[in-house]
């Protein structure tokens, strides 16, 4: 079954006269128990997408075109009441971790309250207090944590907190949104650790979007590579990861030590990202790609199927043999 | 590695060491109190002139007057003998004597301290109360026509000389419309009584009070106004978001709440300097109170008389700054009290 | 030169910053082009006293039959001069202290901070006026006093500026290249560092204005020198029956602080775009 | 002057017709200050000189013509010599708590005076012999020598008999002194109304005194109520809150004049606007009489006065015109004469330089704004003959250190105030007078003040202070600018104030002083 499909979503920000085109004419889908990596370079569109699929856009932000299913539901269309109805109910988001990510002068139980009271009205105060240490417990917070501010929290307990928070209502579709980024790395591997085991206790399906390609190979079973807002390959972890097919691909996992051939020497991607408030002629990864022909600067690739997985490359086949 | 207890928690906030917190900000305190004391000491009697040469005027400056009267203060002994003295006074609760007047320079400001504080209280709670709803009302509405004229207009007023509206309203609800009487406490024709007397009382007070409110309103408007914006734009309101709560309860429960606490700094100081913080007001309004005191003695350099007025508000600032961080305290729990 | 063509684009890009610079830039051909603009000299007496405005005398005229406008274009030289002088003292003040205090730390920083925790203890206009009663009211001496009396605040944001900037990369290259320290302080941190103490300064231009007029309207203004407060404070017993001798110099006050304070916001917003122009108070 | 003339001339006619004074009511004053305390003697108290004299009474009091009126003593008599002064009390006055009053209590206030060096009446005290009370009802006071001027200045300043029964009390022993009596706060006297009380800073409330020895008051109360801001003062007189508008600025009177149901009384004083130069200072070009006559013939006093001033008279010689029996009319003043100016500089050794100045000098004076306009004209008016003046502004502390003390300044504006007696020449052109900021001294000056005080046949003083006129007039150690005039605004439903009055109360008595609505 389809959890969320994505149907060439191009979302845009307004900055004054200019408009920025952060996701352009993106497509894919998340199959039920999927864990789909999204990664790229900041910059690169995925949180924007990832916030476009939970319509926490700021205002300046818009839909251009395209359509998102979750969960059978169209929900680019949907009216502001509806979404509140369904998101953190059937499906949710656990923030980056960060100082201000909850108000810092009221107590975390009475924050996590909040999504009961909303989504699940019926509950007695005690039910709820009930299922709030029940969703700490399963992050393995103490439930002292309720009584706490989240200045009183480490690192690691804000990002508990935050995936507790998110688990609340027992959604079938959570995203975690750079879950780990800001973490020591001890933390970052237990959280790590967690969110796995609990993705396969509670029969998650999850979208998990980080900059770092080496996350992805930890917890995912699928990738959705990303540039300049555009979707570049789309599949399997092992194919994507141990077999890429798109240049940009292979030059994100050149530049990651964990991806290297013994003796190889880590490499960064030479040049900027496109300008995005320009209108962009020909494929986003030309002007940095080793491959790139002429065809690539004047037209916009298509997405194609190869095998299971979907690249948007015309040098797809000399790429491959390569 | 489970979650152990982080380092904030290792002591928990007691009575004790609220106690001590307390012991050492009076401490503290107490020695600015000082050094303020002693720096403006040397600063009054620095100047030129003194209380008995202004007193014998330039009418009739006897040579004998000012001398009989320098040998009575004690105006005749050396500098650091004075100031020893007035100091060791102050130690023991004796504020001083005023020259000009023959009285206890405390005497002189018990009489001045009660209208002054009905004065600036008044003022400032009201500064407060109206600068702070209008930000959220404005905030709230969302109407960018009535933010702009909010902004403007606390922009006027913050740039308006106090004394300059309080001409400006004098003639304007006194003479013109003839609402408000120009002047004073009370209406000296009729010796009203009881409950009469207080609203005869409430009616003299709405001019300066009102003046001395819209002087201080922008301010907290505009303090207010930032922070809210500043507030909604942070994190919390995301993850509050999209978690559900409905935009309502996220302005009132939790922007409200973060928002202000600037706020109630800004006012609290307004507070510790309300003795002496409406001088101009009191003048025009002929109001009696410790700012018209305070010019008096500093015009007549009532030295002592000055000096305590200093302390007093030394002091009146210091507790209120220390108040004002246990209320901050109480209500912002990042803030600890060390 | 593109951060600096960057910054004045967000200034511009504000509104307030916009109109502020926009009176500001008025208020200073004001003062320049006095001479020309005003009709009379603004000490000339004529016999034409307290006469309303008309064709001849647009704001009318004052007790001594002087030309209020003329008067006012000309008090433009003085309130502008007070705010610069005396927010540039306290500006280079408030740098230099808060510079050190916080480059240096130790014992330094402590007595610094405890000295500016002493100016929160004392109400400045007062101290302001007790100094100006007591030694004479010349303008260089109040543009003075107010410049020494207001500095706390510009070394505060300056301390707190050179703590995060002295952590930050180019100041420890250049620390273990054995720069000096003087150096560092003059060349890496203030000039990196002083953009918040200008925006302050901006506001405080606005205050130095309203204080000279406060002392003006306590008889306390230089007296050979045309002021809009100490215009206000002459035309005060004539108000009720001369209204334009106090409303005109009052509107300008206004305007001119009301610009600063425009400025100062601008300023602020071009620094910091994310906060709607938070004020330091 | 004329309007003036018709003004008191309708105001005479108001009078005579108002009918009889009507009894009851608060008459509501607009007063300037706070009073130091209500010890009428301790002190110099201009604030507190306004309102003293409806609480307390004198031997001797001063009318608002600045003649001597019989008060608490009925009759007096000086003795041939001038030596010995005999005053007769009223019977059966008493006191506001009820105790009688008696000689003992004027010996005792007499003394206090003596004893008190800062007492501003001690100085008139200091010839005094002898204080006694032959009986109850007499007082005999004895001079070391003949003192003109004295009985005036029993009537003036700071001689208000106090009540010893109150004051002459002991502490642990020791006698307290009067500055610290808790009646400073709370007096009890003989005056036309009793004190009610005085919230400081706002007003002072008197009720009649029903037993009150010139007849019972015809006001049941009589408010001050302390206002500050001339301004706020007259909006307040304007808008009816008060009835008398004792804090009014000259610069208010044009348009009082035209507010239906104001009277406006203007009264010359025996006070006067001067210019001192400073002639003792050598690095002063003011030390050349040439200088002064110069500057004096530059200055257009006419507009000084009409700009400035407005109200009064332009001063024409070297004594007030208010005490005519003293005043020269001869000894003039220079007059306008610009050119003159220009030539007697160029004399005495100060051409015009390049940038068409000759000199300059300072002109010091004291916060206010008739000082700041005399000032600024008398600036403008030097500046046309090439005499650049720096103008220096300082509140009165400053001032009085800056000009009394320390000398260091060249020009000054300075009023003051001339009577009771000329005998108050003495301080002001005496060698070494209190006020004497010119620092002038002339032997011959000296020699005939101190003559014209030690006599007391009227005609002889007049003769000797008709000659310190004429030798101010040759020396010109000051240049009078103009008389100064009292002004009284109120309601015309006030009837009866003490300038209405002068032959019957003291200038601050309002025992007769009704209000006719």
């Amino acid at each position: 079954m389809k959890v969320l499909q994505i149907r060439s979503v191009s979302i845009r920000y307004v900055v004054g006269k200019k408009e920025v085109r952060a996701v352009e004419d993106v497509s894919f889908d998340v199959q039920e128990r999927d864990v789909v990596g999204l990664v790229g370079e900041s910059g690169s569109g995925k949180t924007t997408l990832a916030h476009g699929i939970m319509r926490l856009l700021p205002p300046n932000a818009y839909f251009k075109n395209g359509e998102i299913l979750l969960l059978g539901k169209n929900i680019v269309k949907m009216k502001e009441n509806e979404v509140r109805k369904y998101r953190w109910k059937d499906y949710s988001i656990v923030f980056q971790k960060s100082m201000n990510a909850l108000s810092p002068v009221h107590r975390v139980g009475e924050q996590m309250k909040e999504a009961l009271l909303i989504h699940q009205p019926n509950l007695s105060d005690e039910q709820m207090m009930k299922r709030i240490r029940e969703t700490l417990d399963l992050v393995r917070l103490p439930s002292r944590v309720i009584r706490l501010y989240p200045h009183e929290l480490s690192g690691g307990m804000m990002q508990r907190v935050m995936i507790a928070l998110a688990l609340i209502n027992n959604p079938k579709f959570v995203i975690f949104d750079e879950a780990t980024t800001a973490l020591d790395v001890v933390t970052q591997g237990q959280i790590l650790d967690e969110i796995k085991k609990l993705v396969k206790d509670l029969s998650l399906t999850a979208m998990v979007i980080t900059h770092d390609i080496g996350v992805v190979s930890e917890i995912c079973n699928k990738v959705a590579v990303m540039y300049a807002g555009r979707l570049m390959e789309f599949g399997p972890l092992d194919k994507v990861v141990y077999e890429p097919l798109h240049p940009y691909t292979k030059a994100l996992l050149k530049s990651h030590p964990d991806f290297l051939e013994p003796g190889e020497k880590m490499m960064g991607i030479p040049g900027n990202l496109p300008d995005l408030t320009l209108p962009m002629k020909g494929c986003a990864f030309a002007p940095r790609c080793p491959y790139a022909e002429k065809i690539c600067f004047s037209e916009t690739p298509k997405p194609v199927e190869v095998g299971e997985r979907v690249v948007a490359c015309f040098k797809v086949k000399e790429v491959e043999r390569t | 590695m489970t979650a152990g207890p982080p380092a904030v928690f290792q002591g928990e906030w007691n009575v004790s060491t609220f106690t001590r917190y307390i012991i050492r900000r009076l401490i503290s305190a107490g020695v600015m109190v000082y050094i303020v004391m002693t720096v403006n000491f040397f600063i009054i009697h620095a100047a030129p002139g003194d209380p008995v040469t202004i007193m014998a005027g330039i009418e009739q400056p006897s040579k004998e007057i000012i001398e009989a009267l320098k040998k009575k203060y004690g105006l005749d002994k050396p500098l650091i003998y004075q100031y020893l003295k007035y100091m060791s006074n102050i130690i023991r609760g004796d504020l001083g004597y005023s020259y000009v007047y023959d009285q206890p320079s405390w005497t002189l400001i018990s009489e001045r301290i009660l209208p002054t504080l009905v004065l600036t209280l008044s003022g400032s709670i009201l500064a407060f109360v109206i600068g702070v709803y209008l930000a959220i009302f404005v905030s709230h509405l969302r109407l960018k026509f009535g933010e702009t004229i909010a902004s403007v207009i606390s922009y006027i007023l913050y740039a308006t000389p106090s004394f300059w509206l309080a001409l400006i309203m004098i003639l304007v609800f006194s003479s013109k419309l003839k609402w408000f009487p120009t002047s004073g406490m009370f209406d000296l024709r009729h010796t009203y009584v009881g409950f009469r007397r207080f609203l005869d009382f409430l009616h003299h007070m709405v001019l300066p009070v009102t003046t001395l409110m819209l002087i201080q309103m922008p301010v907290f408007y505009r303090v207010t106004r930032a922070s809210i914006v500043q507030n909604q734009n942070e994190e919390y309101v995301v993850t509050l978001t999209a978690i559900g709560v409905p935009k309502e309860k996220l302005f009132k429960k939790y922007i409200i709440k973060n928002a202000i606490l600037p706020s109630i700094t800004i006012f609290g100081i307004t507070l510790g300097f309300s003795i002496t913080g409406a001088a101009l007001i009191e003048i025009v309004f002929a109001w009696p109170g410790m700012g018209r005191l305070m010019l008096d003695a500093i015009f007549r350099r009532d030295y002592q008389l000055l000096l305590g007025i200093y302390f007093l508000m030394a002091l009146f600032i210091s507790i209120a700054m220390i108040i004002t961080d246990i209320v901050i305290a109480l209500l912002d729990p990042r803030i600890r009290l060390t | 030169m593109k951060k600096f063509r960057e910054f004045l684009r967000r200034y511009f890009s504000h509104t307030y910053g916009r109109i502020g610079f926009f009176i500001f830039v008025l208020l200073v051909i004001m003062a320049l082009f006095a001479p020309l603009i005003a009709p009379y000299k603004p000490n000339a007496l004529s016999d034409d006293v307290l006469a309303p405005p008309s064709y001849k005398h647009f704001f009318g005229t004052d007790h001594l039959g002087r030309d209020v406008f003329s008067r006012i274009v000309y008090g433009t030289r003085i309130s502008l001069s007070v705010g610069f002088v005396a927010a540039g003292i306290s500006a280079l003040i408030g740098i230099l202290i808060g510079v050190v205090s916080g480059y240096y730390g130790g014992v330094v920083d402590e007595i610094v901070s405890k000295i500016i925790d002493a100016f929160l203890m004392i109400p400045i206009f007062f101290l302001i006026l007790i100094i100006v009663a007591m030694f004479g009211s010349n303008l260089f001496y109040i543009m003075l006093v107010i410049g020494l009396t207001t500095w706390p605040s510009n070394a505060r944001i300056m301390r707190a500026q050179t703590l995060s900037l002295k952590e930050r990369a180019f100041v420890k290259i250049a620390r273990s290249t054995g720069e000096s320290n003087l150096r560092i302080l003059l060349f890496h941190i203030v000039p990196n560092g002083m953009y918040p103490v200008v925006a302050n300064s901006a506001l405080q231009m606005g205050g130095a204005i309203l204080t000279e007029a406060a002392l003006s309207f306590l008889g306390l203004g230089d007296p050979n020198i045309t002021s809009w407060g100490k215009m206000i404070n002459e035309a005060r017993t004539y108000m009720a029956f001369a209204w334009w001798t106090i409303v005109f110099p009052g509107v300008f006050t206004v305007l001119a602080v009301v610009a600063f304070s425009f400025i100062g916001d601008g300023l602020q917003h071009a620094l910091y775009p994310k906060l709607g122009g938070v004020r330091e108070e | 002057m004329k309007k003036l003339l018709v003004f008191v001339l309708l105001l005479v006619f108001a009078f005579a017709f108002a009918g009889e004074p009507k009894k009851g009511g608060t008459l509501v004053i607009a007063y300037w200050g706070d009073p130091i305390s209500f010890n009428p003697d301790a002190k110099i108290d201009d604030a507190g000189s306004g309102i003293y004299g409806c609480i307390f009474s004198r031997l001797v009091a001063l009318d608002t013509d600045y003649n001597v009126i019989p008060d608490l003593a009925e009759s007096w008599e000086v003795s041939e010599d001038g030596l010995t002064y005999t005053f007769h009390l009223r019977k059966g006055v008493k006191w506001h708590d009820g105790h009688p009053l008696t000689s003992a209590d004027v010996v005792w206030t007499f003394k206090q005076i003596m004893s008190h060096k800062e007492a501003p009446a001690n100085r008139h005290f200091r010839d005094v012999e002898s204080v006694e009370a032959p009986d109850d009802y007499t007082v005999v006071i004895k001079l070391k020598k003949p003192y003109a001027p004295f009985l005036g200045f029993l009537a003036w300043y700071g001689t208000y008999i106090m009540p010893k029964h109150l004051y002459d009390i002991t502490e642990n022993g020791s006698p307290v002194d009067w500055l610290n009596n808790p009646h400073n706060q709370n007096p009890v006297g003989t005056g036309p109304f009793k004190f009610v009380e005085w919230v400081k800073g706002d007003h002072v409330t008197l009720e009649k005194n029903p037993d009150y020895f010139l007849g019972e008051p015809y006001l049941d109360r009589i408010v001050f109520k302390i206002i500050p801001d001339e301004n706020t003062a007259l909006q307040a007189f304007l808008n009816g809150e008060v009835d008398y508008d004792g804090n009014v600025s000259r610069a208010q009177i044009d348009t009082l004049k035209r507010v239906p149901g104001v009277v406006v009384y203007l009264k010359p004083g025996p006070s006067r606007y001067y210019m001192g130069f400073n002639v003792n200072r050598r690095e002063s070009p003011f030390h050349d009489k040439k200088v002064r006559f110069a500057v004096a013939h530059a200055l257009n006093r006419e507009e000084i006065f009409k700009k400035a001033i407005k109200y009064g008279q332009v001063a024409e010689g070297f004594y007030t015109p208010a005490i005519p029996w003293a005043y020269n009319p001869n000894a003039k003043i220079p007059e306008y004469n610009p050119e003159l100016a220009e030539k007697l500089l160029d004399e005495a050794g100060y051409p015009r330089k390049e940038d068409g100045y000759r000199f300059e000098v300072t002109l010091v004076y004291f916060q206010g704004q008739e000082w700041r306009d005399m000032s600024t004209i008398i600036k403008e008016q030097l500046d046309k003959v090439g005499i650049k003046v720096k103008l220096e502004e300082y509140e009165i502390a400053a001032y009085i250190e800056k000009v009394l003390k320390a000398g260091d300044f060249d020009l000054t504006v300075l009023d003051g105030f001339q009577g009771p007696d000329p005998d108050n020449l003495k301080i002001r052109v005496g060698t070494g007078g209190d006020v004497n900021v010119m620092g002038y001294s002339s032997k011959e000056v000296d020699d005939l003040l101190e003559k014209a005080g030690s006599i007391s046949d009227k005609e002889k003083r007049r003769e000797l202070y008709f000659k310190i006129q004429e030798i101010l007039a040759e020396d010109l150690p000051i240049y009078p600018i103009a008389e100064v005039m009292y002004t009284y605004v109120h309601r015309d439903y006030v009837k009866g104030l003490p300038y209405q009055m002068a032959g019957v109360v003291a200038y601050n008595n309002y025992a007769k002083t009704w209000l006719d609505k």
